[in-house]
Parts: C-alpha cells; structure tokens; sequence
C-alpha cells in the first residue's frame, strides 16, 4: 500500500486530509460519528478575540454543484476556545490541530494567534484573511498584499508554531498576495477560501441570505481552485494547503498534482459527515489505480 | 445520528401539495418525536431537512409540502426509489413535562411532527388533546389519524371551510389543558406563545447547511444562550425563546 | 401572456434572450437547428482585426457542472467576418445582431471597432476586455480600470453604435472597473466573462488543456455571476447585460431580478443546442408562475 | 443533426472494457458511416461523442472503450433506461472514392466504424478488405462480423498472440488495394499515413464542447485551412492533412 504520510510546516501528517475551519466544528460532533484521529488534522471554527453571534438568518444557500454561507465567524471568542473547546477536544483527538483565527484589525489576528500558539494541542495557526462574510474585516485583510503583508508580521512576531495564511479567491492577482505573506515571514500559504457569490430567491424577490452576500462554496467552485494553488505553489517556495470543491479523493490528487501539500474540505462535510474518512479510506485505491506510491511525491507533479 | 439508504415504499398526495412517504430503513437513530432527517436528492447539493411524522422499527414516515424543486423532485419519485438520508436529528419534544392532560397546536406543515408526538403520549395513556390549524378544508389532512390515536380533535379553517373559524390558537380559549407543544409556521407559533397560560414547547424551521450542528447555518438566540437549530432545536421551551424583531 | 420585450441601449428586444459570443459561432449553424430570429439577439463569434487560429488543443475540460475552454479567439479576422460571415448570416437572421470584438492593443479594438461600427446589421458593438485565454491581450484590459477606460474611449471615438464592454469577473473589484467604463462613456456593461480555471489529468499527470488554463463556464459560475451583476447593476446607470451559467428561464429571472436588463447564455448551448429557444418558449409559463407581467419591470428588482 | 431520446435496448462488454449498447430511436440523421453521436449523461456537464458502428431504421449501434468517468457510467446502464443524444454529427467518410478494392484498417476503439463503412460498401458489392490491429487476443472484438459481411480479414496484434504479429499496416505490404479508410490512434494513423501508397480517408479524435461546430473546441490546421473537427471531420482525406511536430 502506498504511503499517505506528508509533512505540513515540519509537522508529520499520516496523510493530507484535513477538514477546512467552520465546517468541522471543533471536531466533537464529528467524533462521535467516526474516530476523528484518522485525519491528518483538522482546522477548527473560526475563533475571533471577542464571542460573536455572526450574521443575521437565513445564512445558507444552495447553488448548482455548491452552497452560499453567511455565518459570520459565530464563534465563542479565543478565552472560551482554550477554557472549554480544547479541553472536550482533548478527548476524542490527539494530534495536533490547526487553529483557525480571524480578526478585524492587526491587533486582533495578534491577540487570537498568540494565545492559542500557547496551547500545546495546537499545531498550526491557520490566519484567515479572507472572510467574506464580515463587513471591515477578513477579506479586505486578504485583497491588498501590503495588508495581508501586515497580518502575517505581526502574527509572526508573537507567535513560534507554524503560521499558515488563508487567503481569498476573489482577488485579480493571487500571486502577489502570496508572495508578500512569504516575504512576511508565513510559514505557508492555504487556499482557496470561498468565493463571494448571491442567489435570489424568485418568489420573495429578495437575496436568499439575509446578508445579501455570502461565501460560495462547493465542487462547482473546484477548478478555480486548483487554478490558484498550481499559480501560488509556482510562485512560492513555503507550503500551500490546497482546498476548494474537494470532495474525493482524485480531487485530493489532482490538488496534490496541482502543488498542494495538504488538502482541506470544506462544503463537501456538510453533506456527507463520513467524506473525509471515507477520502482517507479510498485513497490507497485511487493512488494504485494512477500508479502513485507515494503522496509527498506528487506534490506539484503537474508541470 | 446515522446516515443510512431508505427504499420508498410509499409516496402519496395527501392534499394538492402535501405528500406522504413511507421508507423502508434503519430507524434506530430516531430517539423522540419532533426530530428530523436530512434527506439526499440527486442533482441537489444540500440534502433537504424534513420532520419525522412517525416512525417504528424499520418504517420511517414523513409528511412534506411541496415548496421548492427539492420537495417537488421527491414528490415525483415512487415506491422502489433508494435515499441517502441522515436520521436522528434534532433533540425533538421532551415529552417528561406534559402533564396530565396536554394540548398539541398543529398548523399547515407543521401538523405531522404533532402525531408522532400524540402517538407517543397516547402510548404512555395521557389524555391528549389536538388542535389542527389550516387554511381552508381542501388543505386538511390528518384528522382522522389523530382521532384514531384517541386524541379530542379540533381542527380550525382561516375561512371557515371546516370546523373552527380561526386559527390554532382560537380553540384554545376557555380550553383547560396542563401544557402545549406545537409547531407550525413562525406567526402561529408566535400567536401560541401569547394564546397560552401554561410552558410548552415549540419546533423552529430555519434554512440549514449540515443538519447536525457542524456549520451554524441555522443559529438563533435565545434567553439561555446561542442555540443551533438543528442540533439543540428545533424544538425549544417556552421560557427560553427570545423572539427577534 | 407576459410581456418579454426589453430595451437595451435605445434598441427593443422582443425577448432578453442573447447567446453569447464563443457558443453560437456566426449563428447558421444554429440557424440550421431552429429559426434563430426567436431570440432577442445574439453576440457573434469574438472578431479581431487579423485572422486567428487560436491555442493548441486539447482546448476543452469538463469540470462539476461546467466546463473550461481555452479556444483563444479563433476567428477568421474582421475583413472576412464582414465579407463572408455577415452576407452568410443575413440569409437567416433579419434582428440586429450583437459584434463581439477582442484585440491586442487599444488601436486593434478601434480598428476593428470603427469597421463592425459601419454594417448595417450590427446593433451593438460587445467589446471583450476580458478573454482570458490571450497572452497579453483580452483580459489584461479588463482587470484594470485605467486599460478598460482607455479601450472604451478609443472604441467610443469612431464609432456611432451603443458600445457594450464586458468584463472579467477575475477582479478584486468588478465594481470599480465598471465605472471606469461608464465615465469613459460605454453604453452598457456585459458580465461575466469566463473565470480562469484549471483542471490536472490524473493519468498524464498535466493540465487537460494544452494551454493549462482557461475560461470556466457553466451553472457553477452562476452565484458569482449574479453576485457581479447585483453589485455592477447597483453602481452604474447604464444598462447591464447580465451572464454566467444561465441555463433556464428560472436562472434569466434572477438575473434579471439582480439587475440585468437582458441576459446572454453561454456554456449551455454547447449542451443543449435548442436551450435559447427554449428559453424563450418557457418564459412565459415561468413568469405567470411568480407573478412577472413584464420583465422589463423586473429589472433590478432584489433590493 | 437532430436531437432525441433513445432507449437502451442492450449494453454488452465485448471485451474486458469495451462494450456494445445498442439503442432505439430516431436515426434519420444519420447519413454517412463514420459520423458519430453526441450523448448527455446523468450528472455529467459535456455530451460524450461516440462514433456510430452501424445503425439502421429505429436501431443505433455504438461500441466504446471505459476510458473515464463517463464511458464508465454508459458501462453501468441496462436495457430500458434512457439516453439524450444528438445524432448525425460529423461528415462520415465519402464513399464514391473507394475504387473497386479498398482496405479498410481499424485500431482497437477504431474498429467500430469501420464496421459500418464496411457493410455501407458490402451493401454497394464492392470487394472489402479489412484489417484489424489490437494490442493482445484478448482485446480483440468483431472479427467474426466483418467476415459475416464477406471482407476478407486480416487480424494483427502487437505481442503476436494472435493472427499477424505487428500493426494494423504490417499486413498492408504487398497488399493490392485501390483506396484506403482508417480510424484508430493517433499514432496508428501516421503509420498509416506513411504506409500507404494509395489516396484514402482517415478519422481523427479530439477533445470536444459541442461536437456540431458552434465552439471551435475542437479546430485543427489542415493544407486546406483550418477545419473543425466535429464538423469538418472527424473525416479527413489524406492529401488535406498536415502533421502537427
């Protein structure tokens, strides 16, 4: 059987799957459907400095091959995360996560990050600056280098686990965002976060989500994904977590092909909870059916 | 919860727009009345949440209106069809607070999730009584079944049709009951919150992602706290609902 | 029965249905199919000013509910469009028919402007800033305000017809473009373009097309479409032409309700020869179902 | 062109991969051996374009390959389920050409039009020969019904396994013929090419959007100006072809 194991920032991963932030909770409801431990890791909800309720609902939306979100960041603020999701964390999972922060200023991203860098079960720091769901904050962080450039300097300054940037697909010039949270200092790069769309509902006359807005997610948006990991992880020479419409696992390995080191899924949990196990188990099928022995070595194979 | 295939045994009209199903399955993730399933379509994304209006072992049924293409693409499917479906959802009524003589309001969609209930306390030998909101008479359903639960039925038309001119709630006046659970669309839920003198229960609808707690698509506040409606609804008490503007 | 006529840019449409530019080549194959004077109109076949082979192929990937193309403005150059396809076209088609223009350079767009400008059976002049399958054309323009206002004033100066640009959805900031646009004088705005995307063949271990990237299209880009046209319809006071996955007469009704006065339907009619026609033909029946007189006072409905 | 519904009237594996699905409906369309079809998939965006092996009144027959995710699903379907497809597609090959003695040579999935130019030409009483290259007997399909049409056959396989070790063309050395068809890979076809001393016809591949020229997926450079594929083609005559490094 060939080998699943990768390594993510100088972190060992028995493989690359890893369910994406704000589809996965903070793991246990999923734990008590299936032993979560058989992941790679996952990347937990969006945590903020303060609590916060989110938008307004209707949050969901459906589309073709996709689904439109406006939560928010409902999340129960960093103090909360670390006195009481951790600790039921502890639990049922013991490898390291990935902690998934946004903020609204500099300030924020820096507070959130250095207190769960203390947290010995966290193993990554996922930056998301690429929300689009929240109105002066997340995605205006990750639509300008020299801002995306700030975040990860700061976050770098008060942090010692490996920082990874998420970033927006809905920019003109991935690449060079990319490249300024390099040169800041990132540890790695992940993407896409979802794509900013709007549906209207044709009986009430009215956006479906009662934030107008919302992030658009899902395979449909899949090739425009794989699209901007093959640009970044072209472009730069730290990590790139590929995700984007992942929902099997030829996805799995065509994001690998594409340059990806790791693999998130997002949208595709919310359908079927058991998809990410069940991405784990069929890969060594999938992987012998295309001749790959080994995951790490595909990574970036599509030239 | 367990994700398991259904067969459709059954899938008739009951009115114009509201449809029974009957499935052949694993029903042993269903724990108390009021719960949900989350029902996978073919050629849809998200998978469609729908009431449990009864279920034994291996016979889940629902009752569903057709509302959108999801509703409409099960409403054309016929017995021998499989389904990808998610059951035992949602927390559902906590029946341990009824007392001795409850009253169930059912309103339009809302009526199925009440027999399941009624069945349950009736099983238990607890005098139940049931007020079925709808419409007009052609939008009826159910009331027979209520009855041959043992159930005191009344059923109320918005136009007088049938029964009751009024709403749920009009039968509820001078009407002696211990406590209520009711669902129905939000304005009858909230004319039940003001029609009645004692706690009771309420299941809440709202737009879901996942269906079990992962996405916090379907978050409301209440007066004890955030709460997602899929996983710690949809059913909630009286004293803890907060109604927003 | 429900009145479809619509006015785009001073001329009436008997219906908003337009098949895009790149789906219905000079119309006479559709034409051998149906009676293409159906529709409202339709955008020809992208024209530049020299003749045009276009990329290698493979130029076509299948993707969730879409495709990609990286065809690259096959085309047989503006002298012969007008000396061959025209004459051809006039024999089936007798409505004003919309010229699709791509080009190199600001003075290649005037060029080939200025001479479409002159036929009689032109009704309005599309002018595509946002191909993005040309190197160092196309789409260049369209991610730029600056280029985009630069192409509509050269194009605006020599000729007399309504001048249509349209644009790439490959931008931070669709909205700001847009406007650059509208200032320097364009008639009306046409989104969205294809996204760029990219699928890996597993067994090849590269791109599937020859060209590695390419313009996605299909209902999976429907969301962002509506989300772009929602956002441009609300900041500009000339008409927008709405596009991007539409493949239903439900899908032309929330275009139109996001804002668009018609609506051009693309990917679709690869699949469905007949959809345009059928689009049309089922209007009427879905307009009565959510209670549409007229479209044109649909327009921009969803507040 | 036309586009109809067709029901699947049998769907048989020849081999370990390649199948044989033959279909009723409406083949007026179809004109010339070598055209082929365009047909919708359940949950797949582009039609799939498979070329015809033969067809007659009401009756289409089409032999393919499990190549991807789309041929696969076509493996799985049975007798009654129901296919859209476009027909008539593609020029096919031009038969008033073929002299009194033309060689027919068809590689692995090029086999299946060969077989209905074949019969096209049998049905003319014109004198066919047939040669059929595969990688290994295993692989190989339809000798038999090319000999049922009365062409005299040739069989090759690369690992010699079976009939001529070799190519499709290495049974053409010294052959006699007055006019050549080919259909097979893409390398097949340049040996071909190469090989023979006479004019002929051959069918090419290529990726494809809507297969009835609209979206120039699918153009290639010929001597004689670009062509579309599934237009022009996929039937191009020897003396038009240019060879791309």
């Amino acid at each position: 059987m060939g080998s699943l194991n990768v390594n993510l920032c100088g972190i060992e991963l028995d493989n690359p799957i890893i369910p994406a932030s704000g589809t996965f909770g903070y793991g246990y409801e999923y734990a008590e459907l299936y032993d979560i431990n058989e992941l790679g890791t996952f990347s937990f909800k969006g945590t903020t400095k303060d609590p916060r309720f989110g938008n307004p609902t209707p949050r969901i939306a459906e589309c073709y091959s996709g689904m439109i979100n406006a939560v928010g960041l409902q999340n129960p603020g960093v103090e909360k995360v670390i006195s009481e999701e951790l600790p039921k964390l502890k639990a049922c999972f013991h490898k390291p996560v990935m902690a998934n922060v946004s903020g609204f200023s500099v300030e924020d991203y820096a507070y959130t990050c250095e207190k769960l860098d203390k947290e010995e079960q966290v193993g990554w720091l996922e930056v998301n600056v690429s929300c689009p769901n929240v109105h002066g904050g997340g995605m205006s962080f990750g639509t300008c280098p020299e801002a995306a450039a700030e975040v990860t300097k700061a976050v770098k300054a008060v942090t010692t686990k490996p920082v990874i940037i998420k970033l927006s697909p809905n920019v003109t010039d991935i690449v060079s965002i990319a490249k300024a949270c390099e040169d800041a200092g990132a540890d790695g790069i992940s993407l896409i976060n979802t794509m900013l769309g709007m549906r209207i509902n044709l009986r009430t006359r009215k956006p479906v989500i009662a934030n107008k807005m919302g992030g658009f997610s899902g395979p449909a948006i899949f090739p425009v994904a794989v699209r901007m990991v093959y640009q970044v992880a072209n472009a730069v020479k730290i990590p790139v977590v590929g995700m984007g419409g992942v929902s099997s696992a030829e996805d799995v390995i065509e994001m690998m092909l594409a340059g990806a080191t790791a693999v998130e899924v997002g949208a595709a949990n919310l359908v079927n909870p058991y998809v990410c196990r069940d991405i784990v188990r069929d890969l060594p099928e999938v992987m012998a059916k295309y001749r790959i022995n080994s995951l790490s070595e595909i990574i970036g194979g599509a030239k | 919860m367990k994700q398991s295939i259904f067969e459709i045994t059954e899938n008739v009209a009951l009115t114009k727009d509201v449809y029974r199903m009957k499935l052949a399955g694993d029903t042993s993730a269903i724990t108390a009345p009021g719960q949900f399933v989350n029902i996978l379509l073919e050629g849809r994304f998200l998978r469609r949440p729908i009431s449990v209006c009864d279920w034994e072992d291996g016979i889940l049924t629902i009752v569903y209106k057709v509302v959108g293409h999801g509703t409409e693409q099960m409403s054309e499917m016929s017995a021998g069809e499989k389904l990808d479906i998610l059951t035992g959802l949602g927390n559902g009524y906590d029946m341990t607070l009824c007392g001795d003589k409850p009253v169930l309001l059912g309103g339009g969609v809302g009526v199925p999730p009440m027999y399941g209930l009624a069945q349950c306390l009736r099983q238990k030998g607890i005098e139940v009584s049931v007020i079925l909101g709808f419409n007009t008479q052609s939008e009826i359903f159910y009331e027979e079944e209520f009855k041959a639960l043992g159930c005191s039925v009344t059923v109320a038309t918005a136009d007088g049709s049938y029964g009751v001119k009024g709403f749920a709630t009009t039968p509820l006046e001078g009407m002696d009951y211990s406590y209520f659970y009711t669902c129905g669309p939000e304005p009858m839920l909230k004319a039940v919150y003001k029609a009645t003198n004692t706690s009771g229960q309420m299941s809440f609808e709202e737009r879901m992602g996942c269906g079990f707690g992962a996405c916090m698509g379907c978050s409301c506040k209440t007066l004890t706290g955030y709460k997602r409606i899929c996983k710690d609804g949809p059913v909630m008490k009286k004293e803890e609902i907060l109604w927003e503007a």
